[in-house]
């Protein structure tokens, strides 16, 4: 890896941007709520004042409990710096889709099993709600990827995304489609609104946060750090997947593209923000319903590349 | 009220109450005993407004249990069980209500150390219900919980995502107020009625004030009845703005939670003009009210308009919200032949059609009378939907009161003396529901035993049900919209 | 929902800015001593009999001494009503959390600058504090604390945010008296939290027992059970008071 | 390779996919309003085309009968009649969706084998979203157990009759096109009154429990 100004941006990019999400979100949140909410930077402060903490163990975790935060963000920071960023190819190349779902995958076994682990009771179910979840809207996920990956004729992420607007030839329908597939499953990956709310502390209901309601200290600074990483992560294919299906109805010169991607991340918070504050979590037996939505579309982009790859 | 005494015999308490009890218009108020040789009865009687105690004498130390045929007895057994060291012989299963863990071997704080040594020994039984079958795990829940939530400790027995059992411990918030309410001299009594529960701290100030005023035999000025109606209707207001912001937290919707909590603030400001207290504390005294707020009346009218009008938009959008209503329809749902045979009271016993209100029965006849309304369905969206009705009453109510307030003294000079041998009670409906206070004096007029009964002793049970075959996640949903007081319960 | 938007819209930004303003005229505040009037001594006594905590106490002596323990002050306003001197003013400041309990106990001849908080051990909580309530009293407190995060006093802006798990916490807020059920749950909800680590009591209750003092139940507040930093006193507290001892608790004010 | 009138009719056609995937009246009603709406700009763009001013009113009947009037008055029936969500009989509502994607692949191959009219320059992908819609109004009429879901069924199926007419043939002529929008109308009311009456008389609105009045 090579430090040029382009990987220069990259590392910048991947430093602030997660936390600016995250603090995008809450203060957009707290607009909708009447109030002034936390500072936009507040979670790289909790993140420093974590990092300043003891850690504490509970008498009956292994290494396990302790080594799956640390797996999930060296897998995360892994990731984010083998996926391509529009203007820019990956410092880490050659990323293919299937090592991107696997890493994934990897990553979410180590935190499953670290918070079964841990031993407390919420954890250990938190953890089966997640695994539940996730195997359900894993597929959505990974159809959308491969439909992008048919269109792209090759299984290779950074000549998928990260592609000049002039070399793209993946239609519009399976951009678009891919991207509401990734969306809409990124929202049950991300533990977010209707699936699982962030902000609430009701044991009984918490999926993400029961999971590591055990972690303490530094090894729970990571888990955050992690998290923002994985939130930086789905919103920049989001918004790539956005962006492009954008340039396919109007023209956008070149240099407007990274502002653009920004952008639609920046605008991706802003809607995840209005759908915490205006809608309901869904009963757990109605989360299929919605991931159904998530698999439909990814359905429909396939379709469309199947479709569109003998016409075009 | 002063309550008639009629003594009973234990061979016959547990028939007449079963027949007691067949009548729609009467109900049980509360059981519980004076110095732990006799069973004290408090039944009303809503047609004729009346209470009548049954007072048992009994030998020894246990009595017939009435559980088995009259199911709302229970919590009252376990109190029993707890404060007296009682024990009801043939009682399906006796669990502490009040003292847990915490407490163990021979401890009844309710009688006279002298009687703990004559080497009874009665063990609690802190075992929670097995439940049994493949696949069964228990979710241990509290006491402490990770919102700003009070302390009990839930059991649920699940199977996957559903809940088959729910056990609820409660008692961890025991500060043994009702010994205490008997120490202290009568001018004090107020402050710890109202730290039974400060949510309902104006109800609990009434029911005390109405008690006492009664084994004085005051007469309370109007005025001082209306201002203290005021207070009642501020505190309803108060509370079901909080439980509805609650819910719509639970169920995640930030904005309308935040715009509920915003709104509280205004009727915490009403409280404020009222009382001088956010809580509406320090205000009710036996006689009438502390302070006299006319000064601030015109702010108050400025203040009402306003929140009316926003939290007509606020409830509104939440209830008539299609994924509200959806996810709150046919949770928690608890019969309404079940309510009635626990005797549910409130808003969780009008969502089950259980339409007994204290304010068209007990109350003075100088205050408007509110409209009641009761559902029968019986889940979180009926309940909901009783909250935001009676969200209307309390304003109606309250614009009614600041309409017509009478002139006149706020207060009459409170009592040196109470008269001696007599059981008086205080009813009155908190935002909760039914809440009793009973004090019977000894014979020289002095406070000899202090009983409250919080309308949240009836409906724990009612959760428990209610919870029965629901998801797990929902348990949140189905505890908040019962909305029920663990430090009232726990005393 | 439209309107809902609109109201929201139309409403803005809802959040007191002014830190600690004085509370409004007609409000019950705690009270406090009056330094340049006389006292009866102990002839009168009328506010030691009021008080339903016994937190007043009156020296004998010519100088006629009487000490105000704001600990146990459950804010009745009897003592400021009923003193036929008027030794006893409402005070309406919400910025009234300490940590040291000496502070709390104040005499007719203390000044308020007499007293200041004494520097803390520094902590890294200055932008950031998790704080996990367990609750014990009346739950009172338990709302005030909820009205601290609501968009009138808002305290995540300052960095506070309630947490799920004490391992993820950093101070300990205890409202009511603690009673002995309740005890063991305290000290192990104590134990799961990660050095650095702070305890705040959240009320008069939790600092003293309030009405509580001294029962069977052994409901004497949280001083007896573990290491307190912060004393918020007020029954309930005001949720400025509240925010005040967190942000002193974070070391900013 | 793609046209307007293409995308636009597939858009419809996405949304009534959408649609088969909610229980819930009120949503289905918006989409079925969007869906509508789409199929409106499809007419237009085909008006604009054809350069066939009659085509235009008809635009705007759609608009004001099938994308206002129509849904406004079902959702006010639902409100009414405080429709409960539809359960869903046969499938679950989220296989149907499924389903009809599926059914939306099989309209693209049926597109393709159909004959064409050359003369007015539709192509076969022109069909997809007629077609679709028709059997994804089919599924939804046969898998709702609500008698409202099934009057959105129907309203759905109406519409895909309507893009394959505008699409594929050189139009209906204008009374007939005009004819048959007062009659979705009168079908939605009547419909709609249907449903009120079993509501009064049986206090729900499951069609399937009809099946068991018989003796």
């Amino acid at each position: 890896m090579i430090l040029t100004s382009a990987n220069l941006v990259f590392i910048v990019t991947l430093t602030i941007m997660p936390f600016l999400l995250i603090g995008v979100i809450k203060k957009i949140k707290a607009c909708f709520q009447n109030r002034v909410g936390p500072p936009v930077f507040q979670s790289l402060y909790n993140l420093v004042k974590l990092f300043n903490k003891d850690e504490i163990l509970s008498k009956d975790c292994s290494w396990i409990f302790r080594s799956g935060p640390l797996i999930s963000f060296s897998g995360m920071l892994l990731l984010c710096l083998s996926v391509p960023w529009l203007p820019l190819q990956p410092p880490v190349p050659g990323c293919d889709i299937f090592l991107f779902v696997y890493v994934l995958a990897l990553i979410r076994f180590f935190s499953i099993i670290s918070s079964i682990d841990a031993g407390s009771p919420f954890s250990s179910f938190a953890a089966s709600r997640e695994a539940t979840l996730s195997f359900l809207a894993e597929p959505a996920f990974v159809l959308a990827l491969v439909a992008l990956g048919i269109s792209a004729h090759s299984s290779d992420l950074a000549l998928i995304f990260g592609q000049p607007i002039e070399n793209n030839r993946i239609p519009l329908s399976v951009w678009f489609f891919s991207g509401l597939a990734l969306f809409l499953s990124g929202i049950v990956e991300l533990s977010r609104m209707p699936i699982d709310d962030p902000s609430t502390h009701l044991e009984l209901t918490m999926v993400h946060e029961a999971m590591v309601i055990e972690n303490s200290g530094p090894n729970l600074a990571l888990v955050e750090w992690s998290y923002a990483l994985k939130l930086l992560l789905f919103f920049g294919l989001i918004a790539q997947c956005f962006v492009y299906s954008l340039s396919k109805i109007i023209a956008l010169p070149p240099l407007l593209l990274p502002l653009s991607v920004l952008v639609v991340m920046l605008a991706l918070g802003c809607l995840t923000a209005m759908i915490e504050s205006f809608s309901v979590k869904l009963s757990w037996g109605k989360n299929p319903d919605f991931i159904a939505y998530a698999v439909s579309m990814s359905l429909l982009s396939s379709l469309a590349a199947f479709a569109m790859n003998g016409g075009s | 009220m002063i309550s008639i005494i009629e003594p009973k015999d234990e061979m016959e308490l547990l028939p007449a109450l079963k027949q007691w009890l067949q009548n729609d218009e009467h109900r049980l108020g509360l059981i519980t005993s004076l110095d732990g040789k006799q069973l004290v009865t408090l039944l009303l009687d809503l047609a004729s407004r009346q209470a009548k105690c049954w007072i048992t004498e009994f030998a020894g130390d246990s009595y017939r249990s009435f559980t088995s045929s009259v199911p709302q007895a229970h919590w009252f057994e376990r109190a029993l069980f707890d404060m007296y060291g009682l024990l009801p012989k043939g009682h399906p299963r006796l669990k502490p209500a009040l003292l847990n863990e915490a407490y163990s071997g021979i401890f009844a704080p309710l009688r006279s150390l002298a009687e703990h040594d004559e080497g009874k020994s009665y063990e609690r039984d802190l075992s929670y219900m097995d439940v049994g079958g493949e696949g069964v795990y228990e979710v241990p829940v509290g006491p402490v919980h990770a919102g700003i939530i009070e302390p009990g400790h839930f059991r649920l027995s699940c199977m996957g995502e559903r809940i088959l059992n729910l056990e609820i411990r409660l008692g961890f918030l025991h500060r043994g107020v009702e010994k205490r309410l008997t120490e202290v001299p009568l001018t004090k009594t107020r402050f710890i009625a109202e730290a039974v529960a400060s949510d309902t701290a104006a109800a609990n100030a009434i029911a005390s004030a109405q008690a006492i005023e009664s084994l004085a035999g005051l007469v309370v000025p109007e005025k001082a009845v209306c201002l203290r109606a005021l207070a009642l209707e501020i505190e309803r207001l108060s509370m079901h703005v909080c439980d509805l912001g609650g819910m719509a937290a639970d169920l995640g919707c930030g904005a309308i939670s935040a715009a509920f909590s915003r709104l509280r603030g205004s009727v915490f400001r009403l409280g404020e003009l009222l009382s001088g207290s956010r809580f509406l504390r320090a205000y009710i005294l036996p006689g009438g009210v502390a302070r006299d707020a006319d000064r601030y009346l015109a702010e108050f009218a400025r203040t009402l308009k306003p929140l009316r009008k926003e939290l007509n938009v606020v409830i509104d959008s939440f209830i008539s919200d299609a994924m509200v209503l959806e996810r709150l329809d046919g949770v928690g749902v608890l019969s309404p032949a079940f309510a009635k045979e626990f005797g549910l009271v409130g808003v969780a016993g009008r969502a089950s059609a259980v339409s007994y209100d204290v304010r068209k029965v007990f109350q003075n006849k100088i205050l408007p009378e509110p409209r009641i309304r009761f559902e029968s369905a019986g889940d979180a969206l009926s309940r909901t939907k009783i909250r935001v009705f009676e969200i209307g009453t309390s304003l109606d109510l309250i614009e009614q009161l600041l309409a017509s307030l009478p002139s006149g003294p706020i207060a009459v000079a409170a009592p040196e003396l109470l008269v001696p041998d007599s059981i008086a009670v205080g009813i009155v409906e908190a935002f909760r529901g039914e809440l009793i206070h009973m004090i019977s004096t000894d014979n020289k007029g002095r406070i000899k035993r202090y009983a409250v009964k919080d309308p949240s002793l009836n409906n724990w049970t009612g959760l428990a049900i209610a919870v029965r075959n629901n998801f797990l996640a929902d348990f949140p949903v189905c505890n908040k919209s019962f909305g029920l007081s663990y430090s009232g319960h726990d005393l | 929902m439209l309107d809902l938007l609109f109201q929201i819209m139309k409403k803005g930004c809802v959040t007191q800015q002014a830190l600690f303003p004085l509370r409004e005229e007609h409000c019950l505040g705690l009270p406090s001593l009056e330094s340049n009037k006389s006292c009866l001594g102990e002839i009168c006594a009328e506010c030691m009999q009021m008080c339903p905590t016994a937190a007043i106490s009156i020296e004998s002596g010519a100088s006629a001494k009487v000490t105000l323990d704001i600990g146990s002050c459950i804010g009745c306003g009897l003592c400021v009503s009923g003193c036929p001197e008027r030794l006893f003013k409402n005070d309406l400041r919400t910025d009234l959390a300490v940590n040291d309990l000496n502070s709390l106990v104040i005499t007719n001849e203390w000044k308020l600058a007499d007293k200041p908080n004494k520097p803390r051990r520094k902590l890294p909580f200055r932008n950031s504090l998790a704080v996990r309530v367990v609750s014990t009293g009346c739950s009172a407190c338990d709302s005030e604390i909820g009205a601290a995060g609501n968009p009138i006093f808002d305290m995540e802006r300052f960095g506070v945010q309630v947490v799920a798990s004490p391992r993820m916490a950093d101070a300990l807020l205890i409202t009511g008296p603690v009673p002995s059920s309740m005890h063991e749950a305290v000290k192990r909800t104590y134990e799961a939290m990660s050095n650095p680590r702070i305890v705040v009591a959240v009320g008069t209750c939790a600092i003293s027992g309030g009405v509580h003092h001294d029962g069977y139940a052994q409901a004497n507040g949280i001083k007896d059970i573990l290491p307190v930093d912060i004393f918020i006193p007020g029954c309930p507290p005001h949720p400025w008071s509240i925010i005040h001892g967190l942000m002193l608790a974070m070391g900013r004010v | 390779m793609m046209n307007e009138v293409n995308l636009l009719t597939v858009t419809a056609a996405v949304f009534a996919i959408m649609m088969s995937g909610s229980g819930q009246s009120r949503t289905n009603l918006l989409l079925y309003a969007m869906q509508t709406f789409f199929i409106a700009l499809a007419c237009l763009a085909q008006a604009e085309a054809k350069g066939s001013p009659e085509l235009y009113t008809v635009v705007i009947g759609i608009i004001v009968i099938k994308v206002l009037t129509v849904p406004y008055f079902l959702s006010w029936l639902a409100n009414k009649i405080e429709a409960r969500s539809d359960p869903g009989a046969f499938l679950p509502i989220p296989l149907t969706m499924h389903v009809s994607i599926l059914l939306f692949a099989l309209s693209h191959f049926l597109a393709l084998g159909l004959p064409l009219f050359k003369g007015i320059g539709s192509v076969a992908s022109d069909a997809t979203g007629a077609i679709s819609l028709l059997l994804t109004g089919m599924l939804f009429m046969l898998t709702r157990r609500f008698a409202l879901g099934q009057i959105i069924g129907f309203l759905t199926l109406e519409n895909g009759i309507f893009l394959f007419a505008v699409t594929q043939t050189k139009g209906m002529p204008f009374i007939i096109e005009m004819g048959i929008l007062l009659d979705v109308l009168v079908a939605v009311m009547i419909g709609g009154l249907f449903v009120f009456r079993i509501q009064k008389s049986f206090e729900h609105i499951d069609v399937t429990q009809l099946n068991g009045l018989k003796e």
